[in-house]
């Protein structure tokens, strides 16, 4: 049996809630961890860029008090199954990373709005950095499966950082590495290579995830070449249904800058529609 | 089959387990049966308009947690043309809360607020963002008498009162609450935190200064409603750090008649369901036919140790 | 290597990590080095004899403790003659906590205190559990000025006054101890709490209520010592939850220039040791020579939110 | 190697402190179960009556924050072990509960003042009852190694939860086995029997530990004998080593009522000192 204690996987409650068993928690490199959760069907039906809400367990004096929200990877409802990628930095993170295979965590899901891949998308140009390649790597899979072509800008520190072969999940993907360590993922250079790739094959959309650099690039190449993105963002968030309030991020809407809440409104927004930076802490 | 219901003034609860303000919305609908709950309390809403705090506005301290949302707000009218029909096909009363500036703004909330739908207006004067330093209403008897008549002579709904902990006299506080003419009393609210992260020697919180909740607080919540027990006749509802339903036992028997459950709720969405069964599961054990009876029984007579 | 060393007045010590009063005693030696800390404050000494309260003293709750010892005390002589001595070997300042039901009594005891081999008065003007449902001198700026005065007209040593959390404006206590000639303040005691035993119906407290200290009242602490530093220039001595070096550093930051360690002790007997250890790898990681430079630094100039 | 991370086990503190890898942790019935660690030397000197203080982890839910004073059952420092006997009631022994072999806690100790055993006894009488057998069980082999007769009087609810192997350890012991069930642990029929072995082999000493009926006869009967006796007391700690005042009990002391604490004072004090009954939470 692939649960434990399902909460409310009811078909009446669209959000599910339920302990799932861990099949696989294993190093990436250094930093990065990739954990295989077996999941009830109720969870297996993430869109890429939805979310869930973890109850990492306390382990090895980590107690983290709230639930950690954490992108679906890769999703194989086929499996029973949903996967993350996760960056090992604190209290959540590491407890996490003491999970074993067969230990259970509270899980609730999938939540929030994923990635807009329009039917008749061509063409989706990714720029990934960071763990937001967890966030972005789903995309991949579904995008192939519809025929449509995918160019990946993914920027790292160095090539064994890089995780390419984490985010095309083999899957026939043009990726443009970019590092810190030679230089070429400054913003200048980036901005070069980007459009190079606008130029040249002129993407339906593009997407993003929350660093503040590149974000600011493609909305400037976004209004210029006139194609459409979306960016995926963070927040700390404590409920991560609407509830609390704690999430918001401020968003351009009808001329006016409003506060949205990252875990219902997004964590997907339109690209040209975020305002502002943002710090963490 | 144990009666959980509960009666809070005038109004009949079907059981004592509500959530607290801000801590609840109706999205929670999307994970469990909003209408197994005792009464519907809504996030606080003001007459100004108002954006909320600075982001971050939620930092994690041991068992507990610390907000600084600031009561974001679309306004009265908003709420009860938007807010309001949302709850319309559920059972629980609706219980609106209302914050606002001043006493006047206070009172002009609360008349504004006493529509069909509306059950019973709660009157946050206890949050601790919105004024310098954590200033709320509830601080002092007289601030807090000030703001529970106007609004007492605005509405003739249930009007409850929301304490804040952050008070040197919570007796006093809840005695003017219950002069003033509030139909029941809820203690309390979040407690003034602060945290500062380490990395960057900034305070966690935009807004610096947050309101603490969760586990960490019931120890004094439960102290503040045993007090307030102590001095004041109509009900109380007790608040802060509830999280299972033996807490919610220890709540009613240091005084209170019914509870809010907030922070649970962000670690298990569906912990009121929970909390209800559990509470629900301890009367069966202890034969305690009627929830109400916990209300006020904790025996403090003191059993002299013989010596 | 990091300079430890920091300054309380005109109390120089080794160290900013000393023991909280009533959470430490001579007995610590059979566990670890008494020499390695800042300070030594002892259990708050009163001129009455006390027997202390009732049993159970201690409760265990979410992260936290609650304890109603109440100042057992054998007396003033009895402590210049028989505590004094039992730290004549060590070589961290001596501080003698004290604590009196009047005005009166507490600035005899402190005058009666002030014999060599003490380096320094601890006013306990806060203890939550002396007197009818914790009321205490630094619930209000009057009578901790009143208090803080009258010691120090009759004591040269250092002055520190330990103010309670149980006040609903902890900066105009500080400002009245400041006023009042205290040399530094303690920010804070324990925080009035209570639990509910689910069994007998009990509270878990043979004196129902009890101060709640440990890891749970941090972020409550931490607030009220970034307050009290905006408003005072004398040193803030931090104290409340402090279990790790790491939460020295938040301290330091808010504002506190040395801090005290009560219930961590409880759990690691040895706990200060390695808190000391855990500041001095912060401050070698960070590149931070002297452990003064941290004090009052956190940094809350609001980066504005571009939008 | 029998010690992780020795935290002050040294020799200039004689209080021990360590963190104790798990031997085995086995349920003795439905209630008791018995935990052996493996301990350092500094930790092995206990005697009888000692207890040490143990950091229950939390486990299951169970979350405990205050250490747990927990007596010594068995000594055996040639095995480099430290045993308990513990009833599973609360947070602490739920936690305790969930230790499987390799686990390692933190402990503390040895303890506290344990019973005294003169050179000169020729016979000991103990009344236990409930887990107070485990704190007086290591007074059986520690006397019958000094050539010490033991009559023993356990009291159970019921022939199940009596425990009288895990008391005698295999000595030599007289075992005179009283229950709730038959009425024969009622008190009339419990001095009944004491009196006889007071009659025929009039002990040294009386053993007993915290059972305020058991407590009262024995205090009637040491007076009426003239048998001195001690009594093993509990009382709720948090520093357990005498600075925080929270273990008292009152006790008669030069014709004065004083307050004594249990973890520096006791745990076993002179049965007749003992004033007053014991009333827990
Ligand atoms: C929608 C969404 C998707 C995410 N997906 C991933 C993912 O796929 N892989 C991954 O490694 N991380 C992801 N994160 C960040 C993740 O939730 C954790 O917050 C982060 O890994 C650090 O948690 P921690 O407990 O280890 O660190 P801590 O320092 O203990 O975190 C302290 C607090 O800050 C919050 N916090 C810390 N970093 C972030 C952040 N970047 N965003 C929001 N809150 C933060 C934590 O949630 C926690 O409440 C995502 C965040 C969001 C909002
Ligand atoms: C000197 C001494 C020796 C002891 N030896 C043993 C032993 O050998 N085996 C055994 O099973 N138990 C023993 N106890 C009791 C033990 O310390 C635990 O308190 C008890 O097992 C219940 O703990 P818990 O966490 O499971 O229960 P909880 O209900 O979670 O305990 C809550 C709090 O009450 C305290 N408490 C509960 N019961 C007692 C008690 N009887 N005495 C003192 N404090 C208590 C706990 O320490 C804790 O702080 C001893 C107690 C003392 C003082
Ligand atoms: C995120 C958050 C938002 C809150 N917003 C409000 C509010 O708008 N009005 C109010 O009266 N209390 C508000 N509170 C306080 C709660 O209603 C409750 O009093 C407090 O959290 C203590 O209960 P708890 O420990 O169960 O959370 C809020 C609390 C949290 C955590
Ligand atoms: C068991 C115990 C006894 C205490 N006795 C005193 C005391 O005698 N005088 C005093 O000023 N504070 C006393 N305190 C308060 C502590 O000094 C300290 O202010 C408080 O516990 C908060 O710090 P902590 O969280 O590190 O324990 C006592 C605290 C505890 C837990
Ligand atoms: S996390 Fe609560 S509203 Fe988004
Ligand atoms: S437990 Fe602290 S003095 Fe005994």
């Amino acid at each position: 049996m692939p649960v434990v204690q399902p909460i409310a996987a009811r078909a009446d409650f669209p959000v599910g809630n339920a302990r799932c068993v861990v099949r696989t928690n294993r190093a990436v490199n250094d930093r990065y961890r990739h954990l295989v959760l077996e999941a009830p069907p109720a969870l297996c039906g993430a869109t890429p860029g939805q979310f869930f809400h973890l109850l990492c367990p306390p382990a090895a004096g980590n107690d983290p008090f709230l639930r950690r929200p954490m992108s679906v990877y890769r999703i194989a409802p086929d499996e029973h199954a949903i996967e993350f990628l996760y960056n090992v930095v604190g209290a959540g993170t590491r407890s996490l990373a003491a999970l074993a295979a067969g230990d259970t965590l509270s899980v609730m899901g999938p939540l929030g709005i994923g990635f807009t891949i329009g039917a008749a998308y061509r063409h989706i140009l990714m720029v990934a950095r960071g763990v937001g390649l967890a966030t972005m790597a789903p995309v991949v899979p579904w995008a192939r499966r519809r025929g449509i072509r995918v160019t990946a800008v993914l920027s790292a520190r160095s090539p064994a950082d890089l995780m390419a072969r984490e985010f095309t999940q083999r899957e026939d993907v043009r990726v443009h590495p970019v590092f810190d360590q030679d230089g070429s993922s400054e913003v200048a250079r980036v901005e070069t290579l980007l459009r190079a790739i606008l130029a040249e094959d002129r993407p339906d959309t593009m997407f993003t995830c929350g660093s503040n650099r590149l974000m600011a690039l493609l909305q400037r190449l976004g209004l210029e070449y006139d194609v459409p993105g979306e960016i995926a963002l963070e927040q700390q968030m404590a409920c991560a249904l609407g509830v609390c309030l704690c999430c918001v991020r401020p968003i351009k809407a009808a001329g006016e800058i409003v506060h949205k809440r990252v875990c219902c409104e997004g964590p997907v927004f339109d690209l040209q529609q975020v305002a502002g930076t943002w710090r963490h802490g | 089959m144990v009666d959980l219901s509960v009666r809070v003034g005038t109004l009949a609860l079907e059981n004592p387990v509500m959530p607290a303000s801000g801590c609840f919305s109706h999205e929670f609908g999307q994970v469990f049966d909003l209408d197994r709950l005792g009464a519907l309390v809504t996030k606080s809403v003001t007459p100004k308009l108002r954006k909320g705090n600075a982001i971050p506005r939620v930092a994690e301290v041991s068992h507990g947690m610390l907000n600084s949302i600031g009561i974001p707000s679309k306004g009265i009218p908003h709420f009860v043309n938007e807010v309001v029909p949302l709850y319309a096909s559920h059972s629980p009363p609706l219980v609106a809360s209302v914050s606002a500036d001043t006493v006047a703004e206070f009172a002009d909330a609360a008349a504004a607020l006493s529509v069909p739908g509306v059950a019973a207006i709660e009157a946050n004067i206890s949050c601790p963002n919105l004024e310098a330093d954590g200033h709320a209403f509830a601080m002092t008897p007289d601030t807090t008498h000030a703001a529970v008549s106007a609004i007492r002579q605005r509405t003739s709904l249930p009007l409850w009162a929301k304490l804040t902990p952050n008070t040197g006299d919570i007796k006093a506080v809840a005695r003017a609450a219950e002069t003033a003419g509030a139909d029941a009393i809820v203690v309390a609210n979040t407690i003034l935190g602060m945290s500062i992260n380490l990395n960057t020697f900034r305070p966690t919180l935009g807004n610096v200064m947050g309101g603490l909740s969760g586990p960490a607080i019931k120890p004094i919540a439960l102290r503040m409603v045993f007090q307030c027990a102590e001095v004041v006749a109509i009900p109380i509802i007790g608040c802060g750090g509830i999280s299972t339903g033996e807490d919610v036992v220890e709540f009613m028997l240091a005084g209170a008649t019914a509870v809010q459950v907030g922070t649970a709720s962000f670690i298990h969405a569906d912990a009121m369901i929970r909390i209800l069964a559990e509470l629900q599961a301890f009367c069966e054990a202890r034969g305690i036919a009627r929830v109400a009876e916990l209300v006020h029984k904790a025996r403090v007579e003191h059993e002299p140790i013989e010596w």
